[in-house]
């Protein structure tokens, strides 16, 4: 039992990791919670799933998923956020729950309320390890998220875009003072985060199936993890996933399932009153 | 002079359209069309609670759901299992949300901004589980069904029974009337204006000697009262609470009532209780549309409208340009302070 | 700026006459409009169908939904009650009680609804007949919980056999037939799974089983792993799962990839859906059930149904079935009763009328008298393994 | 703590305050005593510490070592509004008014502490809450009339111009009754006419009986208002005495040279 919820936590966690780094990087550079990030992650899943009952390649489909993803987190910065940026910050929290709302809602439009799955080529497959069963899926979410990881890093620490959206965020203002085009940093930060949370969604797809709402805990889950981390920590947000995660595995097999999801949000509140910056966070200035 | 007969008019005219509220249902034929006006009072209670908070503090809550649903639960719980009434319920329901607000408000006010945001949301999801989950006391997902409308209220000769949804009418006018007055008496005041100072300069109303952490949650503590009054009404007017009511999309709702209709404005609250009430109503014919038009109306409003309908009422553009402007000298400022720093 | 202060509050005084005005005139127009349809309501007869149309439930009341139209459009074309049309009023009720208490209010009241089919869940089927009970709406619903039958609600009825039906006939062929002595439970934390659980453990005596465990689960879950971890720990001969088919593919497909291989088992045909199969794949294969519709049946009402189905391209699902056979259950009633509620009432109390569910008659708590047959999920299909009694 | 200043006559006494800002030291060892009644100035270059200096005496910030006390009494690491309360008063930098509320409702504001803020007494309008916002409304005529901006009440505080402003931030801060009024560079970016005319109004309210502390660049001003000027430069205390003294005070001419220069 113990080491079936600790695979359990680390698949889970792995996914809120993903989740996690959409919220980080756009915080980094707008200073603001996307709400709807959890719809990209549905979007994505939902694309995938269009176009595998389009008969397209299961890479191919999982792909295409990504993209709209990206494509989806673009869109809504361009059309929404991009046009409030001298609002208030509640407003820009409005109106991405207002944006969630619409995507939810679109994709039952368009899709449906039912419940679907997701294929996976690695699904009906599990490994024995010693006498432990592990499903194959898990295995590849795991993999596949470590990859994820290492390209961030790789992105943003070595090459010069990922400078750039480093730069933007220390300091945006500045930023564009230099001469970098911030709203070409802010666009591709919102793409990349996307893309990523849109990965996390069509992961998740063969195991929890796929559906409207499926964002909404994701989204808060992902959330705490990039609060746990520290906000604008990507690496830390990453570990915190994984973290959030085992613990919420743990909590639901031996206290109670039903208070699954409650585990995350007092670990919220426990982080947000005790340590803001983060488990691993340097400490952010608080503004007088 | 001049001013007194004016505000004089203004009163008795306000006076004579409150009144005249009151024969609202006689002109009403359709029983659906008042339960939808009995909604909308219940909703305008809400409304008027949160932006006490948001509106009037400047502390932005989206769990102020869970305050409303811990109203309509201790009045259902107590309805059902000890046999009260509404009249005994409603105080029971105040004092312990208003205690649970103080709770919270003092363990959460400590932040601010998008933190707090972060915490009311936490503190919301939260009670949802316990409504979801402790099946033994709020009846899990099938929550609490057959709870007693009001006992019939006798006036000399003439009694007033609650059957229909007329009858409900005149008790909930009653109560968004109190609402109303006693939000204006709590603004038009030393501590009133000392939340106001709060919104508008956290750093400046502390220098003046207020008390911030105070204030602030002595006013969320009045504003989740507000929503545990209405929570008990809405108990005993639905018959039936189920946790889904009382889920992170109800904490959405009541703020863009309040964003909507106009944070800082008692007419903004009621107007934007009304909206979304009846559109949301009107939408109910067009299931998968509903939400979605919803969805896109709070987009559109924010984007365009960020000041609310009572923003519209601003008669000076100038006055929203200098506004602007100092609302930038503000935020300068804190920079340069946390920088100094 | 006094001037200009009161000129605003003028304004808001303007808008809130204005507001007034607005409400009242579509109450007057609302009232007018009701005199119209009352004209009209010589030709059109409504009918509400309370059901989850979004959420996670959604492919239910969709499935009721085509069901009853699919009857409506053959009542329709056959003369109607008595000369009237029959109107469908859809009410989504998201599987929640206070939902379908606003939406039974809505079409009784605004839309003067004569009768309402559903809903499809016990916990907002129990609250809504509270609303429909006292307005003397006929309700038919769908709900499995043995509790919808002490509401003392005589205007309630269902379509579905109850659960104390259900829960004995599939205990005894587990017991009997596959041997089965301990069982883990795991059930949805509602009205329904919970007398669903509790009727279930009254046959354990009886049959020489024992229930080792109680799972809950709240619908909408997706992620069983710790009930399923505990469950693997107890070493039980069989699962019975009561709930939905999202929840069951769910669950024997997590039961899986954990390498917990079991036999599972369902106390009725809740998850009787081809997206049971769809969402679990194998992992479904071999559960047992107990069912009041078998869709392979060859009877000749079965036989006219799939025809009328495949006519209007409407998928032919269990649920889409039973929906229909309410659908026309109460139209003969209507037709009977001639506009009388209460005469109605009395005929479909009385009915008697072949379904595609068998015989429809209820008992004195507007239950069905049917006995359930069992059924297996074999190689991607609904198969018979007993027939009923 | 043994204490360099012991004073009676000192309304504010600032003891070995230190406050550092990761590693930068922003007021290091500073000493120094306001006495009763004085116009007291403190002068230095920019990021002196002059600033931070206000900030922990109002209890913004707190101070990592040292003691802050007002007539005797310690108010070391106390909440603003509670220094407030003590009868310390102060205008910011940067003019920090509430963007929604008129001159009269901006300076009302300042009444808090005479009015309370108790919320029990205001949902009954009780006669006592009811003579005290009289009290309030008349002590703001008074005020306002003071200032010269009774005509201007019921405009728009931040519509003002940048001198009546700075006119209502003072008439904020004197509501509040204080005993010790902080100015944090009061005239800075005001014209001639409007630096004379607060200048005239800082007398004003000195004759009134209040002490006041004033950050100022403004060499001019500092000689001929402030009878007391302390200089400060990288938080520590440079020189201390009237003004006659400071004005030839080598270290301040080096340390001030350009300002001082450009004001003689």
């Amino acid at each position: 039992m113990f080491i079936d919820q600790l695979i359990n936590g680390i698949v889970l966690g792995s996914i809120y990791a993903l989740m996690a780094i959409g919220y980080t990087m756009v915080w980094n550079v707008l200073r603001f919670i996307n709400f709807a990030h959890g719809e990209v992650y549905m979007g994505g899943a939902f694309v995938s799933l269009y176009l595998l009952l389009l008969d397209t390649p299961i890479w191919l489909a999982y792909l295409g998923g990504v993209c709209a993803g990206a494509l989806l987190g673009y869109l809504m910065e361009k059309m929404v956020y991009m046009r409030m940026r001298n609002a208030p910050k509640l407003n820009l929290l409005i109106a991405a729950i207002g944006i969630s709302i619409v995507l939810q809602n679109l994709a039952q439009y368009i899709w449906g309320a039912t419940p679907e799955r997701l294929t996976s080529p690695f699904l009906s497959k599990n490994i024995a390890v010693g006498d432990m069963l592990i499903n194959q899926h898990y295995i590849f979410i795991i993999i596949l998220t470590i990859l994820v990881m290492i390209v961030l890093e790789l992105f943003i620490n070595r090459t010069l875009m990922g400078k750039a959206v480093q730069a933007a965020s220390q300091n945006i203002k500045a930023t564009q003072l230099m001469g970098i085009n911030a709203n070409k940093i802010i666009s591709i930060t919102f793409a990349i985060g996307s893309a990523v949370g849109a990965l996390a969604g069509i992961l998740v797809g063969p195991v929890f199936l796929v559906y409207p709402t499926m964002g909404v805990f994701a989204g808060l889950k992902g959330f705490t993890a990039s609060v746990m981390g520290g906000m604008g920590n990507i690496p830390g947000a990453m570990i915190a996933g994984l973290l959030l995660g085992v613990i919420e595995s743990f909590a639901a097999g031996f206290i109670s399932s039903g208070y699954r999801d409650a585990v995350a949000m007092v670990i919220l509140l426990f982080i947000l009153l005790v340590r803001p910056q983060g488990i691993f966070g340097k400490i952010v200035q608080q503004k007088v | 002079m001049e001013l007194i007969k004016r505000s004089a008019f203004r009163k008795s005219v306000l006076l004579l359209g409150g009144i005249a509220l009151f024969l609202l249902p006689l002109g009403i034929v359709n029983p659906y069309f008042m339960y939808i006006i009995n909604l909308i009072l219940i909703y305008a209670i809400l409304a008027l609670g949160l932006d006490l908070i948001v509106g009037y503090t400047g502390q932005v809550s989206v769990g102020h759901g869970a305050f409303f649903g811990i109203g309509a639960y201790v009045a259902a719980i107590l309805a059902k299992n000890l046999g009260f009434s509404l009249w005994l319920t409603l105080p029971f329901s105040i004092i312990i949300t208003a205690v649970i607000g103080l709770i919270i408000g003092f363990i959460g006010l400590k932040l601010i901004e998008e933190y707090l945001v972060m915490a009311t949301l936490a503190f919301g999801t939260i009670i949802w589980l316990v409504f979801l989950n402790w099946t033994d006391l709020t009846g899990g997902p099938m929550g609490i069904a057959g709870i007693s409308a009001p006992p019939t209220i006798t006036l000399g000769t003439l009694q007033f029974p609650f059957i229909q949804y007329h009858d409900y009418y005149p008790l909930l006018l009653i109560f968004v009337y109190l609402g109303i007055l006693i939000t204006r008496l709590i603004i038009k005041s030393g501590f009133g204006r000392a939340c106001t100072a709060i919104r508008d300069d956290e750093l400046a109303a502390q220098a003046m000697g207020i008390p911030v952490f105070k204030t602030k949650v002595i006013m969320f503590t009045i504003s989740a009262a507000f929503c545990g009054a209405a929570g008990a009404l809405y108990a005993h007017f639905l018959h039936v609470v189920s946790p889904e009511t009382f889920a992170f999309g109800m904490s959405v709702t009541i703020l863009t009532m309040v964003m909507i209709g106009g944070q800082g404005s008692i007419t903004g609250a009621i107007i934007g209780a009304a909206i979304l009430t009846v559109s949301s109503e009107a939408l109910r014919e067009t299931p998968e549309l509903r939400m979605l038009i919803y969805g896109f109306l709070i987009v559109i409003m924010i984007m365009f409208f960020p000041k609310g309908i009572m923003g519209l009422f601003q008669i000076s553009k100038q006055r929203l340009l200098k506004k602007s402007i100092q609302v930038e000298k503000n935020v300068v400022e804190k920079e340069g302070l946390s920088y100094e720093q | 700026m006094v001037f200009s202060k009161s000129l605003i509050a003028k304004k808001m005084f303007m808008f809130l006459v204005l507001a007034v005005l607005l409400v009242g005139c579509s109450a007057t127009n609302s009232s007018s409009g009701n005199s119209d349809s009352s004209s009209k309501s010589s030709d059109t007869l409504k009918v509400g169908l309370q059901a989850p149309m979004t959420g996670d439930n959604a492919q239910y009341g969709q499935d009721m939904k085509n069901g009853v139209e699919l009857a409506f459009k053959k009542i329709n074309k056959d003369g109607g009650i008595n000369g009237k049309k029959l109107e469908l009023i859809v009410g989504d009720d998201k599987a929640t009680p206070s939902e379908a208490v606003a939406v039974v209010n809505k079409m009784i009241m605004n839309d003067g609804v004569k009768a309402i089919i559903g809903g499809y869940n016990s916990s907002p089927t129990l609250a809504a007949q509270d609303v429909s009970g006292p307005a003397k709406v006929l309700h038919l619903n769908m709900g499995a919980s043995p509790d919808l039958s002490k509401t003392g609600n005589k205007y309630l009825f269902r379509v579905i056999l109850t659960g104390s039906v259900y829960v004995p006939a599939v205990m005894k062929y587990m017991a009997e037939e596959k041997k089965v002595k301990k069982i883990a439970a795991l059930f949805e934390n509602t009205d329904y799974g919970i007398t669903m659980y509790d009727a279930a453990k009254v046959s354990t005596k009886e049959l020489g089983v024992e229930f080792i465990a109680a799972e809950k689960y709240n619908p909408g879950d997706k992620n069983f792993s710790a009930q399923l971890s505990k469950i693997k720990t107890l070493n039980a001969d069989a699962v019975m799962v009561v709930g939905l088919y999202n929840e069951v593919a769910l669950i024997e497909q997590q039961a899986k990839q954990a390498g917990l291989n079991i036999q599972f088992f369902s106390p009725d045909d809740s998850m009787y859906s081809e997206q049971l199969i769809k969402l679990g794949g194998d992992a479904v294969e071999n559960h047992i059930f107990a069912s009041m519709i078998d869709l392979n049946a060859e009877t000749p009402e079965m036989t006219e149904f799939k025809k009328l189905a495949e006519e209007n391209n409407t998928p032919a699902q269990a649920n889409t079935a039973i929906a229909y056979d309410a659908a026309m259950a109460l139209a003969k009633a209507l037709t009977e009763g001639d506009g009388d509620t209460d005469k109605s009432r009395d005929a479909l109390a009385k009915i008697k009328y072949q379904g595609i569910t068998g015989p429809i008659k209820f008992d004195e708590n507007g239950d069905r008298a049917n006995t359930p047959m069992i059924m297996q999920v074999q190689k991607g299909d609904f198969k018979v393994i007993k027939e009923s009694e | 703590m043994s204490s360099n200043f012991v004073d009676d006559s000192a309304i504010l006494t600032v003891n070995q305050l230190s406050k550092s800002f990761g590693g930068v030291k922003a007021v290091n060892n500073l000493s120094f005593s306001v006495k009763e009644n004085n116009i007291h100035a403190i002068i230095g270059p920019n990021g002196a510490g002059k600033s931070t200096l206000f900030n922990l005496i109002t209890g913004v910030i707190t101070p990592d070592t040292g003691e802050i006390k007002l007539s005797n009494q310690d108010i070391t690491s106390l909440r603003p509004d509670k220094i407030a309360e003590r009868g310390v008063s102060r205008t910011f930098q940067n003019i920090r008014l509430f963007p929604d509320m008129t001159v009269f409702e901006t300076v009302l504001i300042g009444t808090y502490l005479m009015t309370g803020g108790k919320l029990l007494p205001a949902v009954f309008r009780t006669k006592s809450f009811r003579n005290k916002e009289r009290e309030a409304k008349e002590r703001i005529e008074e005020i306002l009339k003071f200032v010269g901006l009774w005509d201007m009440r019921h405009e728009y505080a931040a519509r003002l111009s940048y001198g009546n402003q700075r006119r209502v931030e003072i008439a904020r801060a004197l509501a509040t009754n204080p005993d010790l009024l902080l100015l944090d560079e009061p005239t800075a970016g005001m014209n001639q006419q409007e630096t004379k005319e607060l200048m005239q109004l800082f007398s004003q309210v000195n004759n009134q009986g209040i002490t006041i502390l004033i950050i100022a660049h403004d060499m001019h001003l500092v000689n001929t208002l402030s009878n007391q000027i302390t200089v400060i430069n990288f938080g520590e205390k440079l020189v201390e005495g009237p003004p006659e003294m400071i004005q030839n005070h080598p270290a301040v001419l080096e340390a001030y040279m350009g300002r001082a220069e450009a004001n003689a």
